[in-house]
C-alpha cells in the first residue's frame, strides 16, 4: 500500500485493485502497531489452542492422586491440585473447550441475530421495523441472567451448541438496537441514496454499502459478547442449575465453593483461584485486543498509520 | 427530454394526538428541460426546490401531477420499467463528504455500477477498466493517482468530481445538481460549474441546477432558464440574463438586491432595496399572495387573491403589480 | 524594506497606536500533530483601527479563524500560541495578562459572534438565564436593567424579545440564533466585536438584513469590527479595509475598493477572477489552478502560493516574501510585484 | 404538559402489558416441562392411596391449578389471579401464598441493588470526571484502565474474590446471612450495625463490578461536552469558571440516564449470584431455591417480580430524563 499523495511515483504505476489480501496485511499491521495489542492477540491465540488441542493432551480420565490433595503450587502441579489431587492446570485446559466453544457460538448467534435484524429494521423502515423493535424491547427489559436461570429448567445444556444458542437468543437485543440506529443514520447518508439512484440492488446496498460501515462495531461487539457469554455460562454452572455433563471452569468453581469448602480453608486457594485466573486472563486478552479491531475495520484510521 | 405537469407535493405533519398540519411543499410546478438544456431553480432553503429535484429522480413520489421522461409518465409504468427510466436521471448531492462510502476505494465505487452495465451490455473486464479511466479523465481526474484512494484522502472538489463520474457510469441523460458547489472552496467552485457546462455542450446531458446563489447559476451557459421558487411556487421564470437584468417579481428583486456588492468591481443596481422582515413559517395557509407579508410593494388585493404565473413577452411572473427594477449589481 | 521608510513609520507608529483598537504583532500559532508541528498562523501583524470594519478573507483551512482566536488568547488544544503581542486600545498586551484579568476583558471589552451553524449557547438553559449568567460573571449590579437592555437589542434585531428570552436554543432558527449571538456580543457594551463566519449558514435575505443591522450598529456605537469569512462578497460589501489570508499568512491588505479594483498579489487576482459574480462576462472567469493548501503546503520553504501561482519563478522557492508597501497603505507579499519585482 | 401525561399513561400501560406477556410466557414454559410434573404429582398421590378428590385438592394447593382443567381456563384464572396480585400457592413452602414470600424477599434485593447502584454511580461519575479532566496525567490513565478492567470482571467472580479476601484471609467482615442470627431483629442499635456490616461486602461487590461502566461513559461524555462549541463560547464571553463547570456537569450527565436504565437490568440480574454467594434471602436467591425444589409458582412469581421492578425502574428513569433535557419535553 503506497503512502497516499506521493505524486512523483517513479515506476509506471498500475493501480493495485483492492482485494481481500491487503485487508489482512493492513489488519496485521494495525495489530502489531502496539505491544498491548500483541499481548491481547497472544492470549486469545493461547486460549483458542487450549480449546482445540486441550483434551488431546491428557487421557480422558484425569489421574487422581489421593496423597496430593490441595498440593501447593509446584513444578509438577503448576496450579496446585483439587480435592481429588488432579492437577488444576489439567482441569483448566481440558475444561476450556466447552466454555470457549459455547461462548464463541453464543457470540456468533448474538452477532448474526443482532446484525441481520438490526439491518432489516433500520433499512426497511415501517412495519418490519416496529415489530423487530417491539421484540428487542421485550428482550431488553427482561434481565437476561434470571431468564437464563429459568430457561435452564427447560433446556438441556449438554452440547455447547445448545448452550451457545440459548446465550445468543437472550443477548442479541442490545446489538440489534445499536445496529438499527447506525443503519438508520447511514440510510440517510448520501451514498446509500446514490446507490439506490444508480439502480443497485437492496442486497448490494445492505451488505456491500451499509455493512462495511457497521463492521467495526460488529467486530468489537463480537469480542465483548464472547466475554459476556463466558460469564453467563460459567455463572450457570457455578450456580449448579445446569447438570454437569462435562468438566469446565464453572463446574470447578461450583465444586470449589460449595462442595469442597474452598472459601473457608486457605490451602484450597489454588483450586478456587485457577478458574478465576483463567477467566480474568481471557478478559484481559480480549480488552487489550479490542482497539485493534476498531482500527482494522475503519479505513480512515488504517490509512494514516 | 423531461417534463413536469402541475406537480404537487404536501406533507402531513402528524402530531401524536393534536391536529394534523399540512405543509404545501410544492404547488403545481410546470417545467420542461430539452436534452442538453439547463434549468436553474433558485430560492431560499425550505422553498421546496430540493423536493422538486428529489421527485424528478424518483426519490420521492409526488402527491399529484405527472413526470414525463422521454414521453412516458413514470407513475403509470411498472416497477422495473420505471426504475430503468429513472436511471436516466441521476441526483448529485450537496455534501461530497456524505455521498461517498467511506469504506470503499474509488475503484470499488466505480466498478459497482460498471459491472452491472457490463452485464447488460455483455462486455468484459477490459471494457470496465477502459470505461472507468475514460470517465475519470472526463471529469478532470487522473485515474492513476486516485483509483486506490479512500474518500477521506480526497479534497471536496475531487470528491464532487468522483460523484459526477460515478453518476455518468449509468449513462444518464440528465443530472440534478442540488447545491453541488455550496460545500466547495470559493476559488474552486467555477471548476465544477465549468465541468457541468462541458457535459451539457459536449455530451448533451441536460442539467437541473438547484441553488440559493444566483451568481453561480449564470456559469452553466448563456442559454439557461431560471425559475425563482418561493414557498413551493414558481413566482418568476425566464432566460437567466433577462431575469437578472430586468426582474419583474418583488421577491426576485429582493433576492438580487440581497447579493453583496464587490466594492471596487461592482456598483449596486439603482433600485436596490433590502427587506428586514423575517421569513416566518406561517401557521395557517395565507389566502392571498404568498409573499404578501414581506412585500414592500404590497397593495390590498395582494392579501385577497393569489396571482397565478402569467406570460409577459418572453418571461413569466406571478404578481399583480409587476414592475421591472434595476436591482442587480453591474460591473464598473 | 528601504531604510527611509522605517524612519517616518517610527513617529507615525506612536500616534497610530492611539487610533488602533487592536494592534497585534507577529502572531504565531502552531498545531502539534503526531507528524510534527504545523504552523497555522505565521508572523501575522494586524491592526484594527478604532471605529472601522476590517474584513479578513481566506478560504477554509487558511487559519483566519485561528488568528482571531489567537487575538482573544483562546486557541484550543492541540493549537498553541508560540509568539506575538496584542495591544488593546494602546495599553496592555492581552496575551500577558493574568487569566482572571483576561476573563474580565472577554465579553466586556471584546464581543465575539460565532458561526450561525455552531451552537454557541448552552442547550439546557433558557436564553434569559444565560444573559443573567453573563451579567453575574462581569459584576453587572443591576441585572434587571441588563435584561431590559437585552430586550431593546433583540427588538432592534427584529426578534420577539420576550419569546426569545424564554426559549431554549433548539427552539430558535439559524437566523434567530445568529441575531441572539449578536445581542450577546453587544449586551455588555463591548466596543470591539469579532464576527467569525457569522452569515455563512444564513439564507440570502436574512444574511442581507443581518449585514444591514451590523452596519447600523457599527455607525451608531462607533464599534471596531473584525469580520472573518471565506465569502469575498460579504467582506467586500461590509468592510472598509481588507486582509487577504492564504495558508496562515497575510498576502495582501489595504482599502477594500482599492485592493479589489487593482489587486496586486496573484492569489487575490486569481480569487477575484474565480468567484462566480452576478455581473461580468461568464466566459472570462477562470477557476484557480491546483487545490487549496493542506498540511503539506505549510511545510514548504518558499512562497506558499508557489504551486498555484501563474507568475512564479524558481527564485520564489528560496525564501518567504515579506509584506511590504506598494502605495500608501496597500501592502502585498510577493517577489514579483511592484518595487521589489526581481526579474 | 398534556402530552406529557399521555406519554406517562401510555408507558405504564405498555409496562403492564409487558408483564402480562412475560407472565403468560412463564406459564406456558412450565407446560413445556419434560413430563408434565403436575399430573406426575397427581398420579403419585393416587398411588399413595388418596382418593382422586383429595389428590386433586392437594395438587391444586401445590400447583395452584387443577391438572386436567383445560389449559385455557387455567391460564385465565392464573392471569386473573395475577391482576389481584395473587401469584398462587408455593409448593416448597407448604400452603403459604407465593406473593407473601416474594414480598418478604423483595426488600433485601431492593436494598442491596439500589445501594450498590447509587454507590457505583457516585464513585463512577466522580472518577469519570477526574479521569476526563486529568486525561493526559497518570491518574487519568490509571483510573480509565482500572475502570475498563473492573468493568470486564463479572459479579460472581468479584463476589468470590472479595468474600475470600475479607472473610478467609483477613476475617474483618462477617460472611453470609443479612445479619447476626443471634440478635433479634428490631429497630435497635446492634441490629442495625450488624445489618450494615453484613451488607458491606455485597454492596461493594455490586459497586466494584459496575462502577467501570459509569466511569467510561462519564469520561467520554465530559470530553465530548468539553469539546462542544458553547463551552468555548462561554469562555470567550468571560463567564466565571464555576458557571462553566455547572454547564459541563449538567450536559455531561445526560448520556448517563440511558446507561442507568440498562444497568438496572444488569444489577437485578447480578442479584442471583450475589445473594447466593453471600446467602441473602432476596429474590435472586429465592429464584434459585425455587428451581432446585422445582417450585414453579414460586419461580415464576420471583422472576415476575424482578421483571416488574426492572420495568418500573425503566419508566421512572425515562421520566427523570424528560425533566433534565428540555429538548425532549416539547
Amino acid at each position: 500500500m503506497t503512502t497516499p499523495g506521493t505524486a512523483k511515483s517513479v515506476h509506471t504505476f498500475t493501480p493495485k485493485s483492492y482485494n481481500g489480501a491487503s485487508f489482512w496485511k493492513a489488519a496485521w499491521r494495525s495489530i502489531t502497531r502496539k505491544t498491548s495489542r500483541i499481548i491481547g492477540f497472544a492470549i486469545i491465540v493461547l486460549f483458542t489452542l487450549m480449546a482445540i488441542f486441550g483434551p488431546y493432551l491428557y487421557s480422558s480420565h484425569l489421574p487422581i492422586n489421593t496423597n496430593a490433595i490441595y498440593a501447593p503450587i509446584s513444578w509438577k502441579y503448576p496450579l496446585g491440585t483439587d480435592f481429588e489431587g488432579t492437577s488444576n492446570l489439567a482441569l483448566i485446559i481440558t475444561g476450556a473447550r466447552y466454555v470457549l466453544l459455547a461462548a464463541a457460538l453464543g457470540a456468533l448467534f448474538t452477532v448474526i441475530f443482532g446484525t441481520v435484524l438490526g439491518l432489516i429494521a433500520g433499512y426497511f423502515v415501517g412495519w418490519s421495523d416496529s415489530i423487530i423493535m417491539r421484540i428487542t424491547d421485550f428482550f431488553l427489559t427482561i434481565p437476561s441472567f434470571p431468564l437464563l436461570v429459568v430457561l435452564s429448567t427447560v433446556w438441556n445444556f449438554g452440547h455447547p451448541l445448545a448452550m451457545g444458542f440459548i446465550l445468543g437468543i437472550t443477548s442479541w437485543g442490545g446489538m440489534a438496537r445499536a445496529v438499527r440506529s447506525q443503519t438508520l443514520s447511514l440510510r440517510e447518508r448520501g451514498f446509500v441514496e446514490a446507490a439506490r439512484g444508480l439502480g443497485l440492488s437492496p442486497f448490494h446496498i445492505l451488505f456491500r454499502e451499509i455493512l462495511p460501515n457497521v463492521s467495526s462495531y460488529i467486530g468489537m461487539n463480537l469480542l465483548t459478547s464472547i466475554t459476556g457469554c463466558i460469564y453467563a455460562e460459567v455463572g450457570l454452572f457455578f450456580l449448579g442449575v445446569v447438570p454437569f455433563h462435562v468438566n469446565n471452569w464453572g463446574v470447578m468453581l461450583n465444586m470449589a465453593v460449595f462442595s469442597a469448602g474452598a472459601m473457608s480453608s486457605p490451602d484450597a486457594l489454588p483450586y478456587l483461584l485457577s478458574p478465576l485466573l483463567a477467566l480474568l486472563l481471557l478478559t484481559l486478552g480480549i480488552v487489550l485486543f479490542l482497539d485493534a479491531v476498531d482500527e482494522m475495520f475503519n479505513p480512515r484510521l488504517r490509512e494514516d498509520v | 427530454m423531461i417534463e413536469i405537469k402541475n406537480l404537487q407535493k404536501f406533507f402531513q405533519i402528524k402530531a401524536k394526538f393534536s391536529n394534523h398540519k399540512t405543509v404545501h411543499a410544492v404547488r403545481n410546478v410546470n417545467l420542461a428541460i430539452p436534452s442538453g438544456g439547463a434549468l436553474c431553480l433558485i430560492g431560499e432553503s425550505g422553498c421546496g426546490k430540493t423536493t422538486i429535484g428529489r421527485m424528478l429522480c424518483g426519490m420521492e413520489n409526488p402527491s399529484s401531477g405527472s413526470i414525463i421522461i422521454d414521453g412516458q409518465d413514470i407513475s403509470k409504468l411498472k416497477r422495473g420499467a420505471r426504475a430503468k427510466l429513472l436511471q436516466k436521471v441521476q441526483l448529485i448531492h450537496q455534501d461530497p463528504y456524505q455521498a461517498l462510502n467511506p469504506t470503499h476505494t474509488i475503484e470499488q465505487m466505480m466498478k459497482a455500477t460498471l459491472k452491472k452495465m457490463a452485464k447488460q451490455k455483455k462486455k468484459d473486464a477490459d471494457w470496465i477498466r477502459q470505461r472507468m479511466d475514460e470517465l475519470l479523465k472526463l471529469v478532470g481526474l487522473d485515474p492513476e493517482t486516485i483509483l486506490f484512494k479512500y474518500p477521506h484522502m480526497l479534497s471536496g472538489g475531487q470528491r464532487q468530481r468522483v460523484i459526477i463520474a460515478r453518476a455518468l457510469t449509468v449513462e444518464p441523460e440528465m443530472l440534478i445538481a442540488d447545491e453541488v458547489v455550496s460545500m466547495i472552496d470559493v476559488s474552486l467552485r467555477l471548476g465544477i460549474l465549468k465541468l457541468l457546462r462541458y457535459l451539457r455542450e459536449r455530451h448533451n446531458i441536460s442539467i437541473l441546477f438547484i441553488t440559493h446563489d444566483i451568481a453561480s447559476a449564470r456559469y452553466l451557459g448563456n442559454d439557461t432558464e431560471l425559475y425563482v421558487v418561493y414557498k413551493g411556487m414558481v413566482i418568476e421564470r425566464g432566460r437567466t440574463e433577462r431575469v437578472i437584468r430586468s426582474p419583474q417579481h418583488p421577491y426576485t428583486q429582493a433576492l438580487l438586491s440581497a447579493m453583496p456588492i464587490l466594492k471596487g468591481i461592482e456598483k449596486p443596481g439603482k433600485d436596490r432595496f433590502v427587506i428586514t422582515s423575517q421569513f416566518r413559517q406561517s401557521e395557517e395557509e395565507p389566502r392571498g399572495c404568498l409573499f404578501a407579508d414581506r412585500c414592500p410593494f404590497k397593495q390590498s388585493i395582494c392579501d385577497e387573491k393569489r396571482p397565478e404565473l402569467v406570460h409577459k413577452d418572453d418571461a413569466y411572473h406571478a404578481c399583480f403589480f409587476p414592475k421591472v427594477r434595476q436591482v442587480a449589481a453591474e460591473s464598473i | 524594506m528601504s531604510d527611509t521608510s522605517t524612519v517616518n513609520t517610527e513617529s507615525a507608529f506612536k500616534d497610530q497606536k492611539q487610533k488602533m483598537a487592536i494592534s497585534a504583532r507577529n502572531i504565531n500559532v502552531v498545531y502539534a500533530t503526531p507528524t510534527g508541528d504545523i504552523p497555522a498562523v505565521r508572523d501575522v501583524d494586524i491592526d484594527l483601527p478604532k471605529g472601522s470594519i476590517t474584513g479578513i478573507i481566506g478560504e477554509s483551512g487558511s487559519g483566519k479563524s485561528t488568528l482571531i482566536m489567537a487575538i482573544m488568547n483562546a486557541v484550543t488544544k492541540p493549537g498553541k500560541i508560540t509568539s506575538g503581542s496584542v495591544i488593546l486600545n494602546g495599553e496592555n498586551d492581552i496575551l500577558q495578562l493574568s487569566s482572571e484579568k483576561q476573563r474580565k476583558i472577554r465579553g466586556k471589552e471584546i464581543g465575539f459572534v460565532f458561526q450561525a451553524a455552531q451552537n454557541s449557547l448552552n442547550p439546557l438553559r433558557r436564553i434569559g438565564q444565560q444573559i443573567l449568567d453573563l451579567g453575574r460573571a462581569h459584576e453587572v449590579n443591576d441585572l434587571r436593567e441588563l435584561i431590559k437592555y437585552a430586550k431593546r437589542l433583540l427588538i432592534r434585531l427584529g426578534l420577539d424579545a420576550d419569546r426569545v428570552l424564554a426559549s431554549y436554543q433548539h427552539e430558535l432558527s439559524g437566523g434567530m440564533r445568529q441575531r441572539v449571538g449578536i445581542m450577546f456580543s453587544l449586551v455588555l457594551n463591548a466596543n470591539i466585536v469579532f464576527l467569525d463566519e457569522s452569515t455563512t449558514a444564513l439564507d440570502m435575505l436574512s444574511q442581507a438584513s443581518v449585514l444591514e443591522i451590523i452596519r447600523e450598529l457599527q455607525k451608531e456605537k462607533n464599534l471596531t469590527i473584525a469580520f472573518v469569512s471565506h465569502d469575498i462578497g460579504v467582506i467586500a460589501d461590509l468592510s472598509e479595509r481588507i486582509e487577504i489570508f492564504y495558508a496562515g499568512e497575510i498576502v495582501e491588505e489595504g482599502k477594500t475598493s482599492e485592493v479589489l479594483a487593482s489587486p496586486k498579489h496573484p492569489y487575490t487576482k486569481g480569487l477575484i477572477k474565480a468567484i462566480p459574480k452576478i455581473s461580468g462576462d461568464i466566459d472570462a472567469a477562470e477557476p484557480l489552478k491546483g487545490s487549496s493548501p493542506d498540511y503539506r503546503t505549510f511545510k514548504q520553504k518558499g512562497c506558499l502560493f508557489y504551486d498555484r501561482c501563474p507568475i512564479r519563478t524558481n527564485s520564489c522557492q528560496d525564501s518567504r516574501p515579506e509584506l511590504n508597501i506598494t502605495n500608501r497603505d496597500h501592502k502585498v507579499a510577493c517577489f514579483r510585484v511592484g518595487a521589489n519585482d526581481r526579474d | 404538559m398534556k402530552n406529557f401525561l399521555i406519554r406517562l399513561v401510555w408507558r405504564i400501560f405498555s409496562g403492564i402489558l409487558m408483564v402480562l406477556v412475560i407472565a403468560s410466557l412463564t406459564f406456558f414454559l412450565i407446560r413445556l416441562m419434560p413430563g408434565d410434573p403436575v399430573s406426575a404429582q397427581y398420579n403419585q398421590l393416587i398411588m399413595q392411596g388418596m382418593t382422586p378428590v383429595q389428590a386433586e385438592n392437594q395438587v391444586k394447593v401445590m400447583y395452584g391449578f387443577i391438572p386436567d382443567e383445560p389449559v385455557g381456563e387455567q391460564f385465565v384464572n392464573y392471569i386473573w389471579g395475577l391482576l389481584h396480585f395473587d401469584f398462587g400457592q408455593s409448593i416448597s413452602y407448604e400452603g403459604i401464598g407465593v406473593s407473601h414470600i416474594i414480598l418478604n424477599a423483595a426488600p433485601w434485593t431492593l436494598i442491596l441493588v439500589f445501594t450498590g447502584l447509587i454507590a457505583s454511580f457516585l464513585v463512577g461519575v466522580l472518577a469519570g470526571v477526574i479521569s476526563a479532566i486529568k486525561r493526559s496525567s497518570p491518574t487519568g490513565t490509571i483510573l480509565t484502565v482500572s475502570g475498563s478492567l473492573l468493568h470486564g470482571v463479572p459479579q460472581f467472580v468479584m463476589g468470590l474474590l472479595l468474600a475470600y479476601l475479607f472473610t478467609t484471609l483477613w476475617p474483618i467482615l462477617p460472611f453470609g446471612a443479612p445479619y447476626d442470627s443471634s440478635i433479634n431483629p428490631g429497630f435497635n442499635g446492634p441490629f442495625i450495625s450488624s445489618l450494615i456490616s453484613h451488607a458491606v461486602l455485597p454492596v461493594v461487590t455490586y459497586a466494584l463490578s459496575s462502577y467501570g461502566g459509569w466511569l467510561l461513559t462519564m469520561k467520554s461524555s465530559v470530553i465530548t461536552v468539553l469539546g462542544d462549541d458553547f463551552i468555548l463560547a462561554s469562555e470567550i464571553r468571560g463567564l466565571k469558571s464555576s458557571t462553566i463547570i455547572g454547564y459541563i456537569a449538567r450536559n455531561a450527565i445526560l448520556p448517563l440516564f440511558t446507561l442507568f436504565t440498562l444497568s438496572i437490568g444488569f444489577m437485578f440480574g447480578g442479584s442471583v449470584f450475589i445473594e447466593n454467594i453471600f446467602d441473602y434471602p432476596g429474590l435472586g436467591n429465592l429464584l434459585l431455591k425455587s428451581i432446585d425444589t422445582r417450585d414453579y409458582p414460586l419461580m415464576s412469581g420471583a422472576f415476575l417480580l424482578i421483571t416488574i421492578a426492572v420495568i418500573a425502574a425503566n419508566i421512572i428513569t425515562d421520566f427523570l430524563y424528560t425533566f433534565v433535557d428540555p429538548r425532549i419535553r416539547r
